[in-house]
């Protein structure tokens, strides 16, 4: 029982490929609409692993059930349409404040992390002293 | 609502008309047509026309101009239905005939296509003959109100498709716009200023 | 096929006509100004026609809402249409070599020669 | 005996009030419990003697095999002794040793206990784990006790280094315990003992054992902290150091000897170790001018010594390593503690500084020399006592024989620098000035006293020693020998060795100071100190070079690494056990194809976009053709959620890209960059395309959940919009959830977006409250703020 | 007929605030407070003033309607939340042009409540967390009514929604503006 | 007979959609493409209405009149905030 | 009795509805929030024991059975799980607030901390009990949406970047969980967790083993399993004190929850599981590494936390009930150390006016209290006996050897080798920051910036949620005994998975 065919296939993979490519920006802005489209990628993907794409809504009445769409993968999206919704916001709120705070809205390396990788240079460099240092003891 | 500091209220801006909210049935039939709309709306969007239906129509309706009310507005309207009718069939017609002609000037003059912006000032002083007029002048051929300056009562209309006579003939069609809106919701008052006007362009 | 078929066929094609038109005016047209005459009103005719030729294969209770969806549509089209070209104008993106005449250019020349 | 262990924490526990106030007196309380172990100890010893072995046992968790239990037999109480015995007579000479008002002196008694209960509970041990416990525990002590307040950089490296290294071994011990107790489903000693077990666990697990058993009783290549912490106050050297904590690894052995016996290559290995760290230390020894580190490399001879002993598996040699475990912590505790008093009377411990101080000290160097007597192995000493056993037990040919030379060049080596502590601590010396000597009290003198009679006593009274070697050495390797502990066996070889270590030991310190030149000028390949000094170096730039790589802070190769992951892990599994794809199509309804291409199209928009709002709204289109596909599929509701939350979103952006510039700032990134992106992202696309077609084929009927919403919706909901029935009745759950998302979200937004303003206000009310604050207080005490 | 705008100490220049008004001579959408006059159109705003209530009541369809075909409680409240987007469009910051003048948090939180009380409400009726129950009454002239308890839980979805769009329109919408104001980043 | 007419007018709105969303990628001006978007839902809303007649189900009503009251709030908001954009700078 | 399941995730919830509705009333903020944590406590500790004598509890919510509605589950597990967060976002809670009085004064309410850390609450407890994997991920972003509004609170500019981080590789996570939740569902056609271990059995191995996988690497993420652990260490440090605490000692722990429950319930396997042994020892090392090169103290607690993780993902590598019942017992002693380390170093910053390390010095001079505060939690955490990291470890490194795998002996090794550098990592806090020369405090530089304050103020109200804290490690190893057994009672439900299936699909009658 293929779900998913090749049409609605190759628009999931352009949307999860666009969506990862945004990710992988340094633009806030970018990566949140990266999220965005991911996220419309995901509930389209729930929806279509619901059942045949050629079924009727859910509404019980004239239809009958076996023609009809798979509900629950609906209730699913639904509920994550409007999860992804709220995070966006919020994301969107965050951009706003960094750029708020920094004047730019990108999103830079840990400031820590980068001491770190200058540490181990510095680090080799005082190794060095350290064997002179035992050196010399050991010569004392 | 929201904001806290109430700094934008101390004053009004000048030549807002202020209605006194001391005549609460007056105010409350003159919300009787809003009303009936809502319960319209109702009535359409469940597409099941019994009294159950029309009294929760009325209940919602009430509810929602009571929690939420707009502001009383001096303009008075006075509906005149067979009027309102030509207006929509005029205006429909306008519209058949406008897209044929914005069609026209897509495909055949595309992006050679000319525009120009004429001024037309108004007969009538109200704010929501003005909208009207300017709601139904950007339905019909080729034109769209571009600007308002409504303390001048002038209307500043785009409009495609202009040669030589274009200022002249786009204000024709505004005022008469004008005089099929006022015919169909004006006072008796603003018809006599629009047709004393509509004879002196005539004659 | 009935003559309500018929019907709605005219209606359906000359509405989906009407939309394709508008959107090559939305193509071809050389400034927004131009651009929003194709949006709003072939849109709108042909959003109607669309809706007239439908609503004759559906039940009165689903039909009469299609009457909101038109009515919307021709209430809020030219509110756009004002609201975007006043912006147009306002940004400079209203080409004013494709323009025979400018009422408005000339007040606000008038204007500022007022003041100044 | 659980009671006296707690009884020491305990104490310990509520001790420091109370050493904040009176810090004498907190000794002379700490030395209770301790005091009273050993009257306990004592009154056992007979039962003890007589075989009786008495036992207690506390389960803490049985499912994981964790428990107390304790045993008393003749290696505790030899260790009891040692331990309880010496732990009161070094917290009674602290109580004079340690300056009143110094933070050392009230830090040191709680520990000290802490540290006599450790080790009372580690040698009464008779479970794996309950050893490992105590053991432990004495590390920590040991590291709070050596860094004290860990002003100077040296005492903070020297206990940091004694935590690491015994702490490795302890860990690795563990391990072995672990191999151990799993391989023979006990961790009982005692019945391990009954039933040695063999083969490659025990193998393994000896392995792992002895690591710890040479990290703690410091044997090379592990040696070096023990010299290192030397920085700690004399007292706790003496006790530590010398009388305790380091003949932990040497008692594990003795302890496991019976469990091992099974593992041939034991005794091989400590024999090695041991004879190797006897020279070592010995060596070291002869050149160190600082007394105590002397004394502390003596140790670490001395240790080698006894591992050697320990592992001999033989039962002369259990004997001896019963002898000299007395004997060595009489003499060292003694020696140390002297070595205290002369530095605390005349402010030096150097050889180089020191002259004349057996003629200022004169009961001072008594007591030195008796214990020197001790350690150099002359009759009638316990030292010598327990030496003649050693020689004796290596009696022989072969291999046996190597052992036997090494363990008399060892003490040679012992004898030497026995010398070198006495002459350069107490004789006097020509050129150099009289040093000078505060007198001594006496309460300070008085236990180095006791633990020098001892080694006179435990040699005169052999026998009781005897007794009590036997009785261990018996259980140790579950037989007798015929062979006694006393003063004089006859005239056999162990009588010549112990002369030949005499009058070697004494001409090698006669020319020593030749020797030293000598040595100076070798090269030093194998240093333990520049062994671990280079271990923690390269650690440290192991650690700093990967976190350094690894963690590079940058949130796009995260997420780039993120996504490896998936394409890698489970991407990897779809890729190699693919199956045909059964019923593929194209599309199942025409319109979707129009659908697609529009969301395809402005999906490569958005990647183009250099303008925000563009990006922004050519997403929107793709939210509306999605809900277009949603129609499409049969999902109106679905449909206008989309639709409504996507105009909203739209607006949201709009709302905040007002106050962002119009272009993206971002910097454009170079094609290096760029390439493994869009590799990256396009095979994560690849294979959630794949994924789903592979995913939904497998599956090969409709779902019956599914089946029974669209059957039970009506009748047991009343709905017959079935999705809404889910959302609101069937699944209401996951609305409820979302709700509160929702309300989160909006409060963070709120949180966010009005915070600057809040921020600013709450700076204002902040500083407010400070100036009031500050405006309260007496013009002088404005520095410093309410400390505890 | 003079301007009454073009005089305005306030602008910067006439031209400016002419340029910029097409500000209505009564307020149809505002009772409080007089907002920029810049800033307002007389289309938006007359339309605005129709359009809202209707978008209201529609939402309140959907809201009830969402049983039985497309709607609910969600989609009910988000069309609401587009009424106020509409009005705050035209009108400008939410005023206190409503009867029932509710932070929006407050709004939030008795959704939240509302919704869970919903869950929570049978167990006291000796039932099941969330589980939901039907009554129809026969009322006469408006013929058989059915209310499930399971509509509780969608009001308070519908309510959650209305604060949250309403709050996003206090905090994106007048928060940025304010903040605009304050750190001078207007020309105004 | 009616099915053909179905196909062709969603073939035509279809060809509507894609020229729309030319001009949406191709600008030059924000408000070109706000306009493009609004055409672009309008032309959802009319396909939305056009299947429900193909269908004869039209339990998608409320869905097209949402539809188009949002096309309209969202362009609104759009070009109203564009302009105020540009008013503040 | 089995409506007392909905109480953790429902009470908190209602509470901060009222909570966000009386957001001007600081004193009913506080004491709806310590009331409705306490009642949870009881709740959960009730729980616990009925799951225990009585097997698992079941609420079929809505009266639907499972797999048509959503069944909220307390096994012991899952109850055991829940009444130590429980117990810890208790005392966090109450150092929150003597915080915030001590900062910003007795009446000061706040629309933003009280609701969320309510709902965080519920977020947590159901993600432990839900039985449903749709509802999980619905607990994951109550949980996570809650925590990127408490970690991105009054953020400053320097850290701003620090809430960027967490909230895009959160939100990633979640977009991949969603994906996962579609492809689960195209596969089997149902999310109910017992209802697809089922539905497992009918399908292919390649999909089943690479769902598998996607569930590890979903969870993964978000329990910060290397390599999808980078963005941990360059986010949790830059939050206040409390928020740290509880993000660090929760979440992470959920998402190994989420993991084992998963891939025990759903799938089926072998003992002893190369991969994620493997895994668990790429955790442990790359964390422990870590912990060592940082000279900021949150930073360094944050590696550790990581590496530690990896002591987890050992237990459930080995996969049989000895690992299992390490893995319990390792995450009840982890929650409160690790919660009680990052409450520490509040308070420890609060005293230095800073988070470097080489700032430091002379601590334990200034404040003996905070030593033995720190000392106790680091001890337990490096694994030392007899604290309660030990008895943990202990559990870990008899189910690695046992379990008799060269796998299992190599990553027993690792174990090893790691808790020897924790005790490191501690030991080196030890030393530079609490011994040594006595510094004078750096003032607060930003009253603002709520991580570093250097005014030494704290309230009794820090200290005694310190204390408590730290008491509750202590009793955790006190109680090893009766922990071990209801861990391994835990563990072996796990394992067989008989109980919870029948439980969840077998006890319900529908409708
Ligand atoms: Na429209
Ligand atoms: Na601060």
């Amino acid at each position: 029982m293929n779900t998913v065919n090749l049409t609605m296939a190759i628009v999931l993979g352009g949307l999860y490929a666009t969506g990862f490519y945004l990710l992988l920006q340094r633009s806030l802005m970018r990566v949140l609409l990266g999220i965005v489209i991911l996220g419309h990628g995901a509930n389209l993907l729930l929806q279509l692993a619901g059942g045949s794409q050629a079924g009727r809504p859910p509404m019980l009445g004239d239809t009958p059930i076996g023609r009809m769409a798979d509900p629950l993968p609906q209730a699913m999206a639904l509920t994550a349409i409007v999860i992804t919704f709220a995070l966006t916001t919020f994301l969107l709120a965050l951009a706003y404040r960094a750029w708020q705070l920094l004047g730019h809205d990108e999103v830079q390396d840990d400031v820590e992390d980068r001491r770190i990788r200058r540490l181990e240079a510095e680090l080799a460099e005082a190794d060095e002293d350290t064997e002179r240092e035992l050196d010399s003891e050991a010569t004392r | 609502m929201v904001d806290p500091e109430p700094r934008h209220r101390q004053r009004r801006t000048r030549g807002e008309h202020v209605v006194s909210r001391r005549y609460p049935i007056g105010r409350a039939v003159r919300r009787l047509p809003m009303l009936g709309w809502l319960v319209l709306v109702w009535l359409l969007l469940w597409g099941t026309y019994d009294p159950g239906t029309a009294f929760f129509g009325i209940v919602v309706g009430v509810l929602v101009i009571w929690f939420f009310p707009a502001p009383p507005i001096a303009t008075d309207i006075r509906l005149r239905p067979l009027r309102l009718g030509q207006l929509v069939l005029f205006l429909a017609w306008d519209l058949v005939v406008s897209t044929g002609r914005v069609a026209f000037e897509a495909i055949v003059r595309g992006p050679r296509v000319r525009a120009s912006i004429v001024a037309v000032t108004l007969v009538t002083d109200s704010d929501h003959l003005m909208a009207m007029v300017a709601n139904a002048v950007s339905l019909a051929p080729g034109n769209f109100v571009l600007q308002i300056d409504r303390a001048n009562r002038i209307c500043y209309v785009y409009a495609l498709g202009a040669g030589e006579h274009a200022t002249e003939r786009v204000r024709r069609e505004v005022l008469g716009w004008e005089r099929r809106v006022v015919h169909a919701v004006g006072t008796g008052e603003q018809v006599r200023m629009v047709d004393r006007n509509h004879r002196s362009e005539v004659g | 096929m009935s003559w309500l078929d018929l019907f709605s066929a005219v209606c359906l094609i000359a509405g989906a006509v009407s939309c394709l038109f508008g959107a090559i005016g939305l193509l071809t047209f050389p400034d927004v100004a131009a651009r929003l005459q194709a949006a709003t009103k072939p849109q709108t005719l042909g959003l109607v026609l669309i809706l007239l030729g439908s609503a004759v294969h559906l039940e009165v209770r689903y039909a009469s809402g299609l009457i909101l969806v038109g009515l919307f549509q021709a209430i809020t089209a030219p509110v756009l249409a004002q609201l975007v070209g006043r912006a147009a104008y306002r940004a400079g993106s209203v080409r004013r070599d494709t323009l025979d005449a400018d009422h408005l250019a000339r007040r606000i020349e008038h204007e500022r020669g007022r003041t100044l | 005996m659980l009671a006296l262990v707690t009884s020491h924490l305990l104490v310990a526990f509520l001790l420091p009030p109370v050493a904040m106030r009176h810090t004498r007196a907190a000794y002379l309380v700490a030395a209770l419990p301790p005091a009273a172990a050993l009257c306990w100890a004592l009154a056992h010893t007979a039962a003890v003697l007589a075989g009786d072995q008495p036992v207690e046992r506390v389960t803490w968790s049985a499912t994981l095999g964790l428990e107390f239990v304790f045993r008393l037999d003749a290696l505790a109480l030899v260790m009891t002794l040692l331990v309880s015995g010496i732990g009161v007579l070094v917290l009674l000479y602290s109580r004079w040793y340690f300056e009143t008002p110094s933070g050392d002196a009230k830090r040191s008694a709680p520990l000290l206990l802490a540290f006599a209960g450790a080790m009372f509970g580690l040698v009464l041990a008779d479970h794996l784990l309950t050893l490992y416990i105590f053991w432990e525990l004495t590390t920590i002590c040991s590291f709070l006790l050596v860094g004290q307040s860990g002003v100077s950089r040296e005492s903070r490296r020297a206990s940091l280094q004694a935590l690491l290294v015994t702490t490795l071994g302890g860990l690795v011990m563990l391990l072995g315990f672990i191999v151990l107790g799993e391989s023979s489903g006990t961790y009982r000693i005692s019945q391990l003992a009954a039933e040695p077990p063999a083969g490659s666990a025990a193998a393994v697990a000896t392995g792992l054992i002895l690591v710890g058993a040479f990290t703690k009783s410091a044997q090379v290549p592990f040696h070096n902290w023990l010299p290192a912490a030397m920085v700690a106050p004399t007292p706790i050297s003496a006790y530590l150091h010398a009388a305790s904590m380091v003949k932990a690894g040497v008692f594990l052995v003795g302890r496991l000897t019976p469990v091992l016996s099974e593992v041939s290559y034991l005794p091989v290995v400590t024999a090695m170790f041991g004879l190797l760290t006897m020279f070592v230390g010995g060596w070291r020894a002869l050149r160190e001018y600082d007394l105590k580190l002397l004394l502390a490399y003596g140790t670490v001879s001395q240790l080698g010594f006894l591992m050697v002993l320990a592992g001999s598996g033989s039962y002369t040699g259990e004997l001896a390593l019963a002898g000299m475990l007395l004997a060595h912590g009489a003499f060292k505790a003694t020696l140390f503690l002297v070595i205290g008093i002369v530095d605390h009377q005349t402010g030096t411990r150097d050889i180089r500084e020191l002259s004349g101080v057996g003629r200022r000290l004169p009961w001072v160097a008594t007591v030195a020399v008796l214990a020197a007597m001790s350690m150099a192995g002359v009759p009638p000493m316990i030292g010598f006592v327990a030496k003649e056993a050693a020689f004796e037990a290596y009696l022989g040919g072969g291999s046996v024989a190597v052992v036997e030379a090494g363990i008399v060049l060892g003490s040679v080596l012992t004898v030497a620098y026995t010398a070198r502590l006495l002459v350069g601590g107490f004789a006097s010396k020509r050129g150099t000035m009289p040093t000078e000597v505060h007198p001594t009290p006496a309460g300070m003198l008085l236990p180095p006293a006791v633990t020098a009679l001892l080694c006179l006593a435990l040699g005169v009274a052999y026998p009781l020693t005897d007794e009590l070697a036997a009785t261990y050495a018996e259980r140790a390797v579950g037989g007798s020998g015929d062979y006694h502990l006393g003063l004089w066996h006859g005239f056999k070889l162990p009588l010549l060795f112990s002369l030949i270590t005499l009058l070697g030991g004494l001409a090698l310190a006669a020319c020593n100071p030749e020797l030293n030149r000598l040595r100076d000028r070798l090269p030093r390949p194998l240093q333990a100190q520049r062994g671990y000094e280079r271990v923690m170096g390269s650690l440290e730039r192991l650690a700093v070079g990967v976190t350094g790589r690894v963690q590079v802070g940058s949130l796009p190769t995260y997420l780039g690494i993120i996504l490896l992951t998936v394409l890698i892990v489970p991407g990897s599994v779809l890729l190699l056990r693919v199956t045909p794809i059964e019923q593929l199509r194209w599309w199942d309804n025409v319109l979707q194809l129009p659908l697609a291409l529009v969301i395809l199209i402005a999906a490569a928009g958005v990647l183009r976009a250099t303008r925000r709002i563009t990006a922004v709204l050519l997403v929107g289109v793709i939210g509306y053709a999605i809900g277009g596909m949603f129609i499409v599929g049969g999902g109106p509701d679905l449909a206008l959620t989309q639709f409504l939350v996507e105009t909203l979103t739209l607006i949201a952006f709009v709302l905040v890209l007002r106050r962002l510039p119009a272009r993206f700032t971002e910097t454009p990134s170079s094609r290096r960059v760029r390439l493994p992106k869009v590799l990256i992202s396009l095979a994560g696309g690849v294979f959630v395309g794949f994924a789903a077609l592979i995913f939904s084929s497998a599956r090969d009927t409709p779902s019956a959940v599914s089946r029974e919403y669209l059957e039970r919706a009506e009748e047991g909901t009343s709905a017959t919009n079935v999705v809404n029935a889910i959302i609101i009745d069937f699944r209401a759950f996951d609305t409820v959830g979302e709700l509160s998302v929702l309300a989160v979200a909006a409060t963070g937004v709120a949180s966010l977006v009005l915070s600057a303003g809040s921020a600013r206000r709450r700076k204002h009310a902040r500083s407010d409250r400070e100036s009031r604050f500050t405006a309260g207080r007496l013009p002088g005490e404005g520095g410093g703020k309410g400390r505890t | 007929m003079t301007d009454p705008r073009a005089s305005d100490g306030r602008e910067e220049t006439a031209v400016g605030a002419w340029f910029h008004s097409d500000a209505p001579a009564e307020r149809w959408l505002l009772s409080g407070y007089s907002r920029d006059p810049r800033e307002r159109t007389i289309l938006l705003e007359l339309v605005a003033r129709v359009v809202f209530p209707t978008v209201i009541v529609f939402s309140v369809y959907l809201l009830f309607a969402g049983h039985y075909r497309s709607g609910g409680g969600f989609s009910g409240g988000l069309v609401a939340g587009q009424a106020f987007v509409l009005r705050y469009l035209a009108g400008g910051r939410l005023d206190d042009s409503s009867t029932v003048s509710m932070r929006p948090p407050v709004l939030i939180g008795i959704g939240l409540t509302i919704a869970v009380l919903t869950g929570l409400v049978p167990v006291l009726f000796g039932g099941v967390v969330l589980e939901s129950a039907s009554f129809t009454f026969a009322v006469p002239l408006l013929g058989k009514i059915k209310v499930v308890s399971s509509l509780f839980l969608d009001i308070g979805v519908y309510l959650l929604i209305l604060g949250v769009v309403l709050d996003l329109l206090r905090t994106l919408g007048s928060g940025i503006e304010a903040d605009i104001v304050e750190l001078g980043g207007g020309s105004r | 007979m009616m099915g053909v007419v179905f196909a062709i007018t969603f073939g035509l709105l279809c060809l509507a959609g894609l020229l729309s969303l030319v001009r949406l990628l191709l600008g030059r001006g924000t408000l070109d493409r706000i306009v493009a978007l609004d055409v672009f839902i309008t032309l959802i809303v009319a396909a939305t209405c056009v299947g429900m007649g193909r269908n004869e189900d039209g339990s998608n009503v409320a869905l097209a009149a949402a539809f188009a009251l949002l096309a309209f709030i969202g362009s609104v908001s759009a070009a109203r905030l564009v302009e105020k954009k540009e008013s503040h700078r | 009795m089995s409506e007392l399941v909905a109480v953790p995730v429902l009470l908190p919830l209602a509470a901060a509805g009222l909570s966000m509705a009386f957001g001007r009333f600081a004193d009913v903020q506080r004491l709806l929030g310590l009331l409705v944590l306490g009642v949870i406590v009881v709740d959960a500790a009730v729980l616990l024991y009925f799951a225990d004598v009585h097997g698992p509890l079941v609420l079929h919510l809505g009266g639907w059975a499972a797999p048509v509605g959503i069944a909220l589950v307390a096994d012991r597990l899952a109850a055991l799980l829940l009444l130590i967060s429980v117990v810890v976002m208790f005392a966090v809670l109450l150092y929150s607030i003597g915080q915030r009085i001590t900062d910003y004064g007795r009446g000061a309410a706040s629309t933003t901390f009280h609701p969320i850390y309510l709902v965080l609450c519920s977020g947590v407890s159901l993600a432990y009990l839900t039985g449903d994997l749709f509802n999980l991920f619905v607990a994951f972003e109550i949980m996570l949406a809650s925590s990127y509004v408490l970690i991105n609170r009054r953020t400053t500019a320097s850290r701003v970047r620090a809430g960027m981080t967490y909230t895009i590789v959160s939100l990633s996570s979640s977009v991949l969980f969603l994906t996962m939740i579609g492809l689960v569902y195209a596969a089997t056609g149902t999310v109910n967790l017992a209802d697809l271990a089922l539905e497992m059995g009918q399908l292919p191995p390649a999909p089943v083993r690479a769902l598998a996988l996607l569930m590890v690497i979903v969870f993964g993420v978000k329990s910060a399993m290397v390599p999808l652990h980078f963005w941990l260490p360059d986010s949790y440090p830059n939050a206040p004190a409390p928020i740290t605490a509880i993000l660090a000692a929760l979440l992470t722990k959920v998402g190994i929850y989420a993991m084992i429950r998963t891939q025990i319930v759903v799938f089926e396997r072998e003992p002893s599981w190369p991969l994620m042994l493997t895994l668990a020892m790429a955790t442990m090392i790359i964390g422990a590494l870590g912990a060592l090169a940082q000279n900021d103290l949150n930073r360094m607690l944050s590696f550790l936390l990581v590496s530690h993780i990896g002591f987890m993902l050992f237990g459930l590598g080995v996969y049989d009930i000895a690992g299992l019942t390490g893995v319990i017992l390792y995450i009840v002693h982890h929650i409160t150390v690790q919660a009680t380390l990052f409450l520490v170093s509040g308070l420890i910053t609060r005293y230095t006016g800073t988070v470097a390390l080489s700032r430091m010095g002379g601590l334990a001079k200034i404040s003996p209290l905070v030593a033995v505060l720190f000392a106790v939690p680091a001890l337990s955490l490096a694994g030392v006996p007899p604290f309660s990291g030990f008895v943990a470890k202990l559990a870990l490194l008899r189910s690695g050897i046992g379990v008799g795998t060269v796998w299992g002996y190599v990553a027993t090794g690792v174990v090893v080798l790691t808790s020897l550098l924790t005790l490191y990592a501690v030991a080196r806090v030890w030393t530079r920051a609490f011994w040594g020369q006595v510094r004078e405090p750096e003032g607060d530089p930003d009253p603002t910036d709520e991580l570093v304050v250097g005014t030494g103020d704290t309230s009794p109200g820090m200290v005694q949620a310190t204390g408590v804290l730290v008491l509750s490690t202590v009793l955790v190893a006190a109680l090893a005994g009766p922990l071990a057994e209801i861990s391994q009672r835990a563990a072996t439900d796990l394992i067989t998975g008989e109980a919870y299936r029948t439980a969840v699909l077998g006890g319900g009658s529908g409708g």
